[in-house]
């Protein structure tokens, strides 16, 4: 005999139910928002207006209220207090955060797959991109669904550009030298190298990376052929190599004089205000940084001053590539599974184009859904339409793994030892690997 | 039991029920999970039984036979007369006559499909989600990514799948989600060479601060104690903030000071030094002001405690020293100091074991960086157990590290209690009945 | 009341400080214990009020056993050394303490405090607080506050210790007024011969827990019962000599003195001879020496004495003699208030 | 030569106060005033960046009253907790004559030895056991627990240093121990105990990891977490709001310290003998 799982024969229970007046308070939880991302946790209001409106339709009376909260202390408060409350049962019916947190949540039992509640082979959700789609998949199970996308990719300072000598024609090329991999990252230091012995930036400013470990230190190892997971088998991978160019690319830069030393731990607010304001030649950054430059920083021509491309490649053996990391909505496992298919609706509603667009406009991130792009306020957005032309169809996002975490963070530190001359890349490739081989020991390819 | 006895226990009990529930259970369960594997992964309170799609490769490791995992990995929906049966009691012969015809004998990979075949149903269709979820259902046949709650679930699952007899045991262990006894955590501790770095730096760290926080604690109060009342207070008051100031907002105040658009910068520009991350610039730097931050907070505990014993010191003795003509520092190095001994042992054991555990003011400042240079072990059982960008915590490895720190510090705590006669500290009470 | 106190041992930890140790005190009458530090006075004292156990033997104030009873129990009164006025309290509060703990009503609590005060004429001060008083104030209102709940016994543990010298000699007197006037039984620790002898009707002489001797005064003054005793009480104090017994008391260097009547010892002895009995001015044996040092006391002057055998003597010798340094002499030893000691130091 | 002296050791310890005196006194100009960009000079003197007083500063934020009033709440009954047990156990390790007595003792010392925010998944599966995860009152109980051992050391060493003899001169009396202990003892520690009672309300004023990670969903926001959720927006980080949310943060501290100084000192004087 093979069983049912719970949830499905409770679900045929209640449907059986006679018709009452029913109230359900849905909590939702969204990590890494700031004002800017208020629509996270709007637009599950919104649907719980669609769905309360769809029940009356069929003479239920449903009653949705939904709470909302999102002024965690970062990241580690958030993580910390979604997974102890779900230890405790009472964590947030919906929480919107890393779609990485799929496999570790997964595997401990504490949210429960979307696919259990919600067709996704009907509107909206087969709307939604589908390698974004794949992103909030783990182990051949829908777990989630991606609430945003972003890419993360390359800018450059169009005035030190013409000033470098590259024409108005070269900066419309630049998207599709990097993209066919004749612009490289060797290419960009010399660039930038020449920016800085020309006096057009200040030494240090030639090459100005993200100041913190995040996604897109993983786009660097990309860019020089390393890969982060096995196809094959869904293990995790390490290329030495690949480890080793990348190391010795941001050695390269800080000896050349275009990277500080110290660059890893500046401000962001310092980092935001000098990039925006053409401080430096070459960056890297996200997305959703446009609304950041434009906006608090005062750039008022973004398009006039900053140019972006994928992230280049690094050798013959990488290619130019971007990360993206979209945040996924997710359910938790409730006691009451009313509760959790009610809030799958609203997740599925909430995915609807124009609700998405609201926050991707908003909040300078980019659609999850093809139909978006067809709305006037997505299109009429520059930013928007071109960012996901140019990105969107390269992106690629991090495995969901249950020590991907460990493998970036220790990818990350070694980086830093070697970037800030504690180390040599060599060194630091080793003294990584060695880590890596003891902590994830099976887990993990080593080539 | 005397009447002492009964009173004692009574006074007692509110404050040692609180640090017994609160502290010292805590503390066991901390030594337990030391010998854990948990983590996010594994969940805190207990875990289920689930093969994923994922655990199929792991299986031949873990000792089940090829022919379990073939079973295991066998197509998860199928149309077939067992299943079939049971949709037809559900939803009607119709239906499943309907859907025999159409997909009769046919297999499915995931739900998703299976969904798409019985969309397919025109007679009669299944219109809603529910149903066609509730329909899905009856025609799986794996048990890949299905989560058991007991063991005796998982075990009667795996047994009508046909997985053979010798397998099951290996098969169960490798399903359970939760965590497990390992001593794995220590074998990784003492293989990482970053382990035996923290450990070093913890040294330099807990060293260097004593050093300041002695010396400059000892500076402080033999310096105020020639100054007329209200100067000395004052000095005091600027020494004694650090202490009491949210270590937030304190450690906010050191990043201003020295990053590179800030004071130290600013000040150094017109000498034309370039701006620097003060903090950051090199491990040195970094160094130099975690002693600082961590110094001025530890300063202050040593500069108050010195200053009310060198008032009990009696002030002929400075005026004899006077007389003989003793300078200022010829005083503080040959009167006062000797007779400081006890207080600056005191300061130097009591803030070793502080120092030992403390790391908020790293974790603020410079966060273990620059490269890991300023990551100390507290800070190391800190960052393992409650901070992971990947989301996977690891509990079970930062509590072999605190485990290891709690070795150290009991060590350290008993050599001093030798040290201060502990016999005097727990004098007996003079009042006997 | 009568306090009986037999075979009192007292452990602390793995010592015994006191062992089989019996002192009995009469109703009404004021006994010091005296000795050094360490001898183990103030134990008693602590074990007679009840703050330490007992460990073996009894105790009874009159016919009643209170060896097992707490402090709280039991009818005493102390006046600590450093007073330990309660400094929060008033003095009024502070004398009334112990029968608010009574539960006396306030106009019983008022009328008693006002008498007691009185009594110890401090009535004008009830409203001070302890630290705006006095060291003799103080004292007042910690006799005050033993007194008031009108115990059988009061337990004073060197109360003049912390006292100017002129203050001391007004207190002693002052306690002993008191201790008369209520007629309680009273134990008084110290380890000043002056306090103990001026103050109490009998002293215990305490030595490594052990009573040495206990009588009067005056008794244990003139016939102490050893050596030690002899050495403690006097002021200045005794000289001690070695002797051979042997029909006379052979010193060295010549010098001889007659056997004092009824002593037949023979053999090595000590000889004490208090100041007071040897010099110019008494009749007897005489010893000769050499004056080697002279202390004007105003009144009198202490001579010292040396011995040809390097034994020094001390004499107390009115002013106004022409003695001077370096003097030979043959001064006179008055035999029959000399005390002779065997080795052990027992009184022969 | 002593004013001399006196005015060169004023000099060297002001040269070495300067980069903290600099500090207090930036994060105050700081907070009304606006410097030009990238500098350090202010330009202006303006209060917008103590809008937070009295509007809203994002959507999300729970008012600063309100969040005021929790840490408030959640100090001030640590501090009574933590002072309430003091109290009685350190009399009890102090003055008491019972047999575990060392036993407790030198647990209270080796206790100082934990790196107590390690302890927090094992303190959340206790709270969880109690059913007092994400309440306000679990957070108090776990902070209290945490200062205990401090408190009770501080709170013995001050009961050490009152006479025995006062003790024993109210057990004479005919007290009980009990109230001796009420009345007479205590009333002597008064000072440790105020001292004491400050010193765990400013611990509990800086405290932010517990409430953060043990009530998470029960409103129990306290102005450390919201500090830190203020720096966490990355996005629009402000630093002058942000030095003006901290002036604010740090006033009641600064106050306590002018108003106690006395006291506060005092709990090292008293509370570290041996």
């Amino acid at each position: 005999m093979i069983k049912m799982t719970c949830a499905t024969a409770l679900i045929a229970a209640t449907a059986a139910m006679p018709v009452l007046a029913e109230d359900i308070t849905i909590t939702v939880w969204a990590g890494g928002s700031n004002e800017g991302d208020h629509y996270r946790i709007e637009n599950i209001e919104i649907a719980a207006d669609l769905l309360s409106r769809e029940a009356a339709i069929h003479g239920e009376e449903l009653n949705i209220t939904v709470e909302g909260k999102r002024d965690f202390d970062g990241w580690d408060g958030f993580k910390q207090a979604v997974t102890l409350g779900a230890e405790a049962n009472n964590a947030p019916h919906i929480v919107v955060t890393s779609h990485l947190d799929i496999a570790p949540w997964a595997s401990a039992g504490y949210i429960v797959p979307v696919e259990d509640y919600v067709d996704l082979d009907a509107w909206p959700l087969n709307n939604i991109y589908s390698n974004l789609m794949d992103i909030a998949a783990y182990d051949g199970v829908q777990w989630g669904v991606p609430q945003d996308a972003e890419s993360r990719p390359f800018f450059y300072w169009k005035d030190t550009f013409t000033q470098l000598g590259y024409t108005d024609a070269d900066m419309a090329e630049m998207s599709a030298r990097v993209e066919a991999g004749e612009y490289t990252l060797r290419d960009m230091l010399a660039d930038a190298k020449k920016a800085v012995d020309m006096g057009l930036v200040e030494e240090g400013y030639g090459f100005y990376p993200r100041v913190s470990n995040g996604p897109d230190y993983a786009q660097f190892y990309q860019s020089f052929g390393g890969e982060l997971t096995d196809p094959e088998t869904g293990k995790l991978l390490f290329d030495r190599t690949a480890m080793t160019e990348m190391y010795q690319f941001f050695v390269d830069a800080v000896e050349a004089g275009v990277t500080r030393k110290n660059h890893i731990g500046t401000e962001w607010d310092q980092w935001y205000s000098e990039v925006a304001n053409g401080k430096a030649a070459f960056w890297h950054g996200g997305t959703w940084h446009y609304g950041r430059y434009t906006g608090k920083e005062g750039n008022e021509d973004f398009f006039g001053t900053i140019g972006f491309t994928l992230i280049p490649a690094g050798n013959d053996a990488g290619r130019a590539n971007t990360v993206t990391h979209p945040l996924v909505y997710l359910l938790t496992d409730q006691e009451d599974d009313r509760a959790e298919e009610i809030a799958a609706q609203l997740v599925a509603i909430a995915s609807e184009p124009r609700l998405n667009t609201l926050h991707a406009i908003k909040s300078s991130h980019l659609a999850i859904g093809k139909a978006e792009s067809g709305l006037d306020l997505y299109a009429g957005d520059r930013w928007a339409s071109e960012a996901t032309e140019v990105l969107l169809p390269h992106a690629n996002a991090q495995p969901n793994h249950p020590s991907y975490g460990a493998f970036s963070e220790a990818m990350f530190k070694g980086l830093e030892a070697a970037w800030t001359g504690i180390q040599t890349p060599e060194e630091a490739v080793a003294e990584v690997e060695a880590q890596l081989t003891a902590t994830l020991g099976d887990e993990l390819i080593i080539r | 039991m005397t009447r002492q006895t009964l009173l004692g226990l009574g006074f007692l009990s509110p404050a040692l029920l609180a640090v017994v529930m609160f502290f010292l259970l805590p503390v066991v369960l901390t030594v337990v999970f030391a010998f854990t594997n948990m983590s996010t992964s594994t969940g805190i309170l207990g875990g289920a039984y689930q093969i994923s799609e994922s655990d199929l490769r792991r299986l031949p490791a873990a000792g089940v036979s090829d022919e379990a995992v073939t079973l295991l990995e066998g197509a998860g929906y199928a149309v077939q007369p067992e299943t079939l049966a049971l949709f037809a009691a559900e939803f009607g012969e119709d239906r499943a006559s309907e859907l025999e015809k159409l997909h009769g004998g046919a297999t499915f990979d995931d739900r998703r499909a299976m969904e798409r075949a019985l969309k397919e149903l025109r007679r009669n269709p299944l219109r809603k989600v529910r149903d066609r979820k509730t329909a899905a259902e009856l025609f799986r046949v794996s048990i890949l990514g299905q989560r058991f709650a007991t063991e005796a679930e998982f075990q009667t699952a795996i047994a009508d799948l046909g997985v053979p007899d010798p397998d099951r045991a290996a098969l169960t262990t490798a399903a359970y989600t939760g965590w497990t006894f390992t001593t794995q955590n220590f074998e990784l501790l003492w293989k990482l060479p970053a382990t035996w770095r923290y450990a070093l730096n913890t040294v330099l760290y807990v060293v260097l601060t004593l050093g300041f926080n002695v010396s400059f604690g000892l500076f402080l109060a033999l310096s105020t104690f020639y100054l007329p009342t209200r100067t000395a207070q004052t000095f005091r008051a600027i020494w004694f903030l650090p202490r009491i100031l949210p270590p937030v907002l304190y450690v906010l105040m050191w990043q201003w000071l020295t990053w590179d658009q800030g004071f130290i910068s600013a000040m150094m520009r017109p000498f034309g030094i370039e701006p620097i991350n003060w903090m950051r610039h090199t491990a040195t730097h970094a160094w130099i002001f975690i002693v600082l931050i961590n110094g001025c907070v530890g300063a202050s505990l040593g500069m108050i405690l010195f200053s009310s014993s060198l008032r009990a010191i009696p002030e002929t003795q400075l005026f004899a020293a006077q007389v003989d003509g003793a300078n200022r520092w010829q005083q503080a190095r040959y009167v006062l100091l000797p007779q400081m001994r006890w207080p600056i042992l005191f300061i130097t054991s009591y803030q070793t074991l502080s120092l030992l555990t403390s790391f908020e003011y790293i974790l603020l400042a410079t966060d273990g960086g620059p490269g890991r240079q300023t990551e100390v072990w507290a800070l190391a059982a800190y960052h393992t157990a409650l901070s992971n960008y990947g989301g996977n915590l690891e509990y079970g490895l930062g509590a072999a590290y605190a485990l290891g720190l709690v070795i150290i510090g009991i060590l350290l705590s008993a050599l001093y209690l030798r040290f201060f006669n502990f016999r005097e500290l727990v004098a007996k009470p003079r009042i006997e009945q | 009341m009568r306090i009986e106190l037999q075979n009192f041992t007292k452990r602390f930890g793995d010592t015994t400080v006191i062992e089989d140790m019996s002192l009995s005190v009469a109703s009404g009458e004021m006994v010091a214990l005296l000795g050094p530090s360490g001898c183990g006075k103030s134990t008693t004292l602590f074990a007679i009020s009840g703050i330490h156990r007992i460990d073996g033997g009894t105790l009874h104030f009159g016919d009643r056993d209170v060896t097992a009873l707490p402090p709280q129990d039991r009818p005493v009164g102390v006046v600590f050394q450093n007073y330990a006025l309660y400094p929060h309290m008033s003095v009024a509060e502070n004398i009334g303490f112990p029968l608010k703990v009574q539960k006396l009503s306030s106009s019983e609590i008022k009328r008693r405090v006002s008498e007691m005060a009185d009594l110890v004429q401090i009535g004008n001060l009830l409203s001070r607080k302890p630290q705006q008083l006095s060291g003799g104030q103080q004292q007042r209102v910690a006799l005050a506050r033993a007194l008031v709940r009108k115990p059988d016994v009061l337990l004073l543990d060197e109360p003049l210790a912390n006292l100017d010298a002129k203050l001391r000699l007004e207190m002693r007197s002052e306690i002993r007024r008191l201790q008369r006037e209520t007629g309680i039984t009273a134990i008084l620790v110290t380890h000043d011969q002056i306090e103990a002898m001026s103050m109490c009707d009998r002293i215990a002489l305490m030595k490594d827990g052990n009573i040495e001797q206990i009588s009067t005064p005056s008794e244990m003054y003139e016939r102490p019962a050893s050596r030690y005793v002899a050495g403690f009480l006097g002021n200045p104090p005794i000289s001690f000599l070695q002797a051979e017994a042997n029909g006379q008391l052979a010193l060295g260097g010549g010098n001889a003195l007659a056997l004092p009547n009824g002593i037949t010892a023979t053999g090595p002895v000590t000889l004490g001879v208090r100041p007071e009995h040897f010099g110019p001015q008494h009749r007897g044996s005489s010893v000769a020496g050499r004056v080697s040092f002279i202390e004007p006391q105003g009144r009198e002057d202490l001579i010292d004495v040396i011995l040809p055998d390097d034994q020094r003597l001390r004499a107390i010798v009115p002013a106004g003699h022409d003695i001077t340094l370096g003097q030979e002499i043959s001064w006179q030893v008055d035999l029959d208030r000399v005390h002779l000691f065997d080795a052990e130091g027992a009184r022969l | 030569m002593n004013t001399k002296g006196n005015w060169i050791l004023i000099l060297a310890l002001s040269l070495i106060s300067a980069p903290l005196v600099i500090m207090y006194g930036f994060q105050l100009i700081d907070s009304i005033s606006r410097p030009a960009p990238g500098g350090i000079i202010p330009q202006e003197w303006e209060l917008t960046n103590w809008r937070f007083l009295w509007t809203s500063i994002d959507s999300a934020r729970p008012s600063i009253w309100r969040v005021t009033f929790n840490t408030f709440v959640f100090a001030s009954s640590t501090a009574l907790l933590v002072c309430a047990f003091s109290i009685t156990a350190a009399y009890a390790l102090s003055r008491l004559n019972f047999s575990a007595r060392r036993f407790f003792l030198a647990g209270l010392i080796m206790l100082h030895a934990f790196p107590t925010i390690t302890l927090i998944i094992a303190i959340f599966i206790v709270l969880q056991f109690l059913g007092l995860y994400d309440s306000l009152m679990g957070v108090i109980l776990v902070k209290a627990a945490l200062e205990l051992p401090f408190g009770i050391w501080i709170m013995k060493g001050f009961y050490d240093s009152v006479p025995w003899e006062i003790e024993m001169a109210g057990v004479q009396d005919g007290a009980s121990r009990f109230r001796v202990w009420r009345e007479l003892i205590l009333p002597q520690v008064k000072p440790g105990l105020s001292a004491l009672l400050i010193f765990s309300f400013l611990a509990g004023w800086s405290e932010f990891i517990l409430p953060l990670v043990l009530a998470p969903g029960a409103d129990a926001q306290v102005l450390a977490t919201y500090m830190n959720a203020v720096i966490a927006d990355d996005t629009r980080p402000d630093y002058g709001l942000f030095k003006a949310i901290g002036m604010f943060y740090a006033l009641p501290v600064i106050a306590v310290y002018l108003l106690f100084q006395k006291r506060l000192m005092n709990i090292y004087g008293g509370g570290t003998k041996g």
